[in-house]
């Protein structure tokens, strides 16, 4: 089953936080959501799943292509919220309950679940009362809950993130794995961009409530269209455009911060060094912003803090220019001051 | 002091001579109270869940009302139930007046604004995003709130005990629309009250205690199923 | 005797219908004015009245049971019992009368009611028209007991409204029933009975009942209570609003025959 | 039905001419129901908060205690409290019986295991990692627990909505401990009563409808706060 | 201030689901742990809080060498629960709460934290609602509320999973720029390997509620001592020894599998290809267990399932042994079978 929207705005408190024009998932495709803090994108996965109160949506979103009815929507879908939300009541009565609320019988839906039990490693804690999980073991339950359904659209929101490094690359594999045999439209929200690869043949990214690019998960990820897109996909560096060409971008990783001057290098001054382990960051203060610089090894041959850096970057982007409108962010709350009300890409300041 | 004991006393012969008017009117309390409880929870719950879940205009005057309604004085209600089933009010033919279908009506009518106001806090309390989630499930509107209700059962065994306890115990609606007739519509308070007036001050106690026992025997049992599904600390 | 004191109060017991009447919203007024005491009225069943007496939680009654009235007396916490006044009893009961009873004497219409199976409404609450009823009952031979016959455990409105609804015949004091006559659908079918008569006695207790009640205060009520001024009160009230005395005044008269 | 009608107008009459007694019962039956409510909240709050959060033995039997305690039959308080208060009582030298202060105490009596009860349910219903979450960022027991009893307001303010109704609207404690002495201890429900027992149904109506507007003026504005502190859906 | 603890041992329903004879994190410096879902992290970190019922724990915590009353406790520490738990109230209500629960005046505590609301990129936030945040602007606003306390003891359960990854980085290295200069003790429980590298001087590793690892964070990071902590490290793949020698592990990405056998390979049988994006994982049954190999690219040259292929490791750790003696798992609770209530490592099966 395919999914989609068109022209979906949702409301919140005065304002709007999502505006998608037109967004489509095929059948058997699964698209990636990748976004900041408060980009919007929970909101964008209920707002697919008709899972918010009417009042605060506009728009249609589609079910294989017609406007999606409640009554099919809840048939088609089964969705994972960011908080995973468990009922009273053991563990495997929780992952059942996806079955039992579509109407199965009590003894045929616990049959039914023990396979993802097994699959997401909770089968030891079946008996368990859910109230008792840890963290990461309630959002395995909750992932089991809405695959034991079956849907023809599964909604997942950060479903890995309390997740083990170990777990979650199994379940990556395993979730590729059962999503290729089926023809369920998937919708995944991360804020990983190897999960993205690993999961999504498109890449939707969204940020201040509206789509900032949307292709094929290679290629999203590889362009960034504007310095928020950049920063979202870890182009956080700003460099100036080489004569009249496109500003360009750089990941920290790929750029030094060393004493001379070199040819291509952009001068700027020492802010501060911090070692994080077997890495130094260095952070530059540049004439078009601050510039960080990830060096391997604990002490690199960097001016100190004050000091006179020239930072070069091994690999660069070009801001595509033209191509997807940056748009003004969503307007202020009324009663906020106008800078209070803007949909921040989530840097602190 | 002694008129407590003496009423001690009493209850226990009562009790243990298994007299038979204590016995009828102890039942017909029972069968009066829990009827009423039953009305109010049937058709307080699902206001209460309408007002707790659902958005509509005077959604807060509604909810004002049901919590005003916990003050409803049985007095008033009984004499509105009362003048409703006056022979010469609407409902007289039915002749309920002095019966004790007309005390589980006004007793219902005390306790469901208890219920109606209780479950809409209860289930104000659940996460919102619970009811979200059991859709996000595939759960039609009808099973979302099924489970909400479930996940709430703590307070809404309160709910059922606070009604219970408002009916159980209160005489100015049981007197005035039952009549305190022996045999056929006297409870325990009504009982009481008798005693109190005739100067038989540990009778009423007698009758006041026994009371309290069987309504501690029905929440001992409630507060052992609410409490088994507390959240275990 | 001792100046009054604006801060001294005593407790009056006395049966419900001194109250539902209003008499004592006219009484009391005059006798706090008269005497300084304040009075705290409280208003119950004569059983309750008197048991309050004997437990010196009273420190004066105002009630309507001899015979319950004789036996306080007799256990001697009582000082003295005096008579203030008296009312009667009517026996009232659907305009259709299915038991016949219009007319005859009142033991011979309880008679006729208990052949008859008629609905019959008791107070059943031991108050001075309980007791009354269940001098009739007796003298009739009968003892009374059935479907037909109903008791509610309450006061006289609440029992005049059930057996109004109820189609029943009951025993009423006149003043409760002249009250609220306008709202039920009861005829008075029984008056002037002699046996229907309803004595009221003042009883002051005294501390043989209890350490902290008042004698003095009790002095005062009854002695205020049949002085000139309160009986006048008395003969006069109910005059204005029913066109008639709700109740007689005795005071001094022979305590045996009362009216007469 | 006219009866009701009457009711209605005699009220409106009552309010409009600013008849003083009405107006004196009035105010008394807002103090004493205020006050008891207060006193139960004083009591029932700390209570129904340890029974909540604190594990002790018996926490269960007294949890069922308070909800049968919701049963408590006010004709039972009013009697124990009047035994109490008796000149021959343990507290008679107080002169206590038959005063405002005696319908406090036997209200308080009745509203407090309503406290108990529903505050105990309510704090039960909060995440259970709230008082984790203040104790991690240095909150002492006690503000602990009230940032709790903060969070838990919805509710609380439920609890208190139903201790104030629970009162407001009872007439047996009232009349017993109160003796209904006009402007000393006559409040709208034993007014009501004598009302009706004087066979004036359409003044008992207006005693009746009156309680009730000044109870749904109270329970409008902790409504208004309540709601106001519900999660926005 | 300093933190540790002795011989601490926390119940959990029947089970023993944590045991540390002896940890200790000095004046400054910060500990990270690391473990599987349901290792026993939260629980320790609330154990050295002292946020636990009393009657579940035993042994002992001390602050600065010394035995910890509840009230020193109090007094000197603050943590950021697994799951943020804001109060009713504005965000700014909600940082400034930390400092009100101890006793600070409202505007004293208001502006307090303005620089802390800044930092974690929620200023545009303050007067908004708490319970209208989204996921990740909740979780900032919990570590801002416990960093605006100021705390000589800070407890950190996974304050990073939900933020966005620049986000992440920037607050990496500006958390560790701020304890740098501080005598703070920190504890930070964590999925991320690198988030243990960046902010962690020393390292320990939870498995089963049991320390399995503890040094410095470079060294536990780099030397598995079990079959669990190599799971956990990242060398998922179990290999046969070297003649007598230990057993060796080695990282998915470091192992290839290849049709032709080559000196040093291990023999097995495919069992599935999952295509992950711009890597292909290839799972190889092998004698010593199944083995997972991460090829880059879309489409390697290897076997289809069912095949004959040879995995080679181009880089390996030996496990230590006898070094950490693997313990066994707490002893399942009694009713429930024995292999449910072990405690897992989280490997769904
Ligand atoms: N009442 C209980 N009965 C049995 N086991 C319990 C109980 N409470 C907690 N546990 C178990 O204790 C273990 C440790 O929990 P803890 O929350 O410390 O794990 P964690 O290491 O933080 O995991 P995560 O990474 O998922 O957050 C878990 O397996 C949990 O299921
Ligand atoms: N009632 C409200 N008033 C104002 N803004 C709101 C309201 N409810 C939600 N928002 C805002 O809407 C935005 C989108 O929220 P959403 O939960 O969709 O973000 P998200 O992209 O999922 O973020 P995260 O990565 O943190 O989970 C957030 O900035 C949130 O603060
Ligand atoms: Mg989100
Ligand atoms: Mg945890």
């Amino acid at each position: 089953m395919s999914i989609g929207c068109r022209d979906l705005r949702v409301r919140a408190g005065h304002r709007e936080v999502l505006h998608v024009d037109a967004l489509d998932v095929a059948d058997g495709s699964t698209l990636a959501v990748l976004g900041p803090n408060g980009a919007g994108k929970s909101t964008l996965l209920r707002a697919l799943g008709l899972l918010l109160p009417p009042r605060r949506v506009t728009g249609e979103v589609l079910l294989d292509g017609r406007p999606a009815t409640v009554d099919g929507m809840r048939s088609a879908v089964a969705a994972v919220l960011q908080r995973p939300i468990l009922r009273r009541g053991t563990v495997a009565a929780n992952v059942a309950s996806g079955l039992r609320l579509r109407g199965a019988g009590r003894a045929g839906s616990l049959a039914r679940v023990a396979p993802w039990l097994d699959a997401l490693g909770v089968a030891h804690l079946a008996a368990r009362d859910a109230r008792t999980l840890s963290g990461g073991e309630a959002q395995r339950v909750s992932v089991a809950r809405a695959l034991a359904v079956g849907p023809r659209v599964l909604l997942l929101d950060e479903p890995f993130a309390a997740l083990d490094a170990a777990t979650r690359a199994d379940l990556l594999a395993d979730l590729r794995a059962v999503l290729d045999g089926r023809r369920t439209a998937t919708v995944l929200v991360t804020h990983d961009r190897n999960e993205a690869r690993a999961l999504a043949t498109r890449t939707a990214l969204l940020v201040g409530g509206r789509v900032r690019g949307l292709g094929p998960t290679a290629e999203v990820l590889d362009r960034p269209v504007d310095e928020d897109t950049a920063r979202l996909l870890g182009f956080t560096n700003l460099l100036p455009p080489d004569g009249d060409g496109p500003r360009r971008v750089a990941r920290p990783e790929d750029c030094r911060a060393g004493p001379d001057p070199v040819a291509g290098a952009v001068r700027g001054t020492v802010r501060r060094v911090v070692g994080l382990g077997e890495v130094t960051r260095v952070d530059v203060d540049t004439a078009a912003g601050p510039v960080m610089c990830l060096h391997p090894g604990p002490a690199p041959a960097v001016p100190s803090p004050g000091g006179a850096a020239h930072v070069v970057a091994s690999a660069t982007r070009a801001l595509g220019d033209g191509v997807d409108p940056v748009r003004p962010p969503a307007s202020p709350a009324p009663g906020t001051g106008g800078s209070a009300g803007r949909v921040r890409s989530g840097r602190p300041r | 002091m002694d008129v407590l004991l003496d009423g001690l006393v009493e209850a226990l012969r009562l009790l243990a001579t298994g007299d038979e008017d204590t016995w009828a009117i102890t039942a017909l309390t029972l069968r009066v109270s829990l009827g009423a409880t039953a009305v109010a929870l049937l058709v307080g719950v699902p206001l209460g869940t309408a007002v707790a879940v659902a958005r509509f205009p005077g959604r807060r005057v509604l909810l004002a009302g049901a919590n005003t309604g916990m003050g409803l004085p049985p007095v008033v209600v009984g004499l509105f139930v009362t003048v409703l089933l006056w022979r010469s009010g609407p409902l007289g033919a039915f002749g309920l007046l002095y019966t004790p279908a007309a005390m589980v009506i006004a007793q219902a009518a005390i306790a469901t604004p208890v219920v109606v106001a209780l479950v809409a806090v209860a289930l104000q309390q659940v996460d919102p995003d619970f009811r979200v989630q059991m859709q996000a499930l595939g759960a039609t509107p009808l099973r979302a709130h099924l489970a909400l209700l479930a996940e709430a059962r703590l307070p809404l065994l309160a709910a059922a005990m606070a009604a219970f306890g408002a009916v159980v115990s209160e005489v100015g609606a049981a007197q005035m629309v039952g009549g305190n007739l022996v045999g056929q519509t006297r409870v325990l308070t009504t009982a009481a009250v008798l005693a109190t007036s005739r100067g038989q001050f540990a009778l009423a106690i007698a009758f006041g205690l026994i009371l309290l026992l069987i309504a501690f025997a029905v929440n001992l049992v409630l507060t052992v199923v609410q409490q088994r599904t507390a959240v275990p600390r | 005797g001792a100046a009054p004191s604006a801060e001294r109060s005593l407790i009056l017991a006395t049966t419900t219908s001194t109250q539902d009447s209003g008499l004592l919203d006219e009484l009391l007024p005059a006798f706090t004015a008269a005497t300084g005491w304040q009075v705290r009225t409280v208003a119950v069943g004569s059983g309750q009245a008197i048991e309050l007496g004997r437990r010196g939680e009273a420190d004066v009654l105002l009630v309507h049971s001899p015979a319950a009235e004789e036996e306080l007396v007799a256990e001697g916490t009582a000082g003295q019992r005096r008579l203030v006044m008296h009312n009667d009893f009517v026996l009232l009961g659907p305009a259709a009368d299915p038991a016949g009873i219009r007319g005859v004497t009142a033991v011979e219409a309880v008679a006729r009611i208990a052949a008859a199976r008629a609905v019959f409404v008791s107070r059943g609450d031991d108050s001075g028209t309980n007791a009354a009823e269940d001098g009739l009952w007796s003298a009739a031979g009968v003892a009374p007991g059935g479907t037909w016959y109903q008791e509610t455990g309450q006061g006289m409105g609440e029992t005049l409204r059930v057996a109004s609804e109820l189609g029943g015949y009951t025993l009423s004091d006149r003043a409760t029933h002249l009250a609220q006559r306008d709202t039920l659908a009861l005829e008075v079918l029984g008056e002037g009975d002699p046996g229907l008569l309803n004595v009221y006695h003042v009883i002051e207790m005294t501390t043989r009942a209890g350490d902290r009640v008042q004698p003095d205060g009790a002095a005062a009520f009854a002695g205020w209570i049949v002085s000139a001024p309160a009986q006048e009160l008395i003969g006069g009230f109910g005059t204005a609003e029913f066109g008639q005395p709700l109740f007689t005044a005795d005071a001094g008269r022979n305590p045996a025959t009362p009216g007469g």
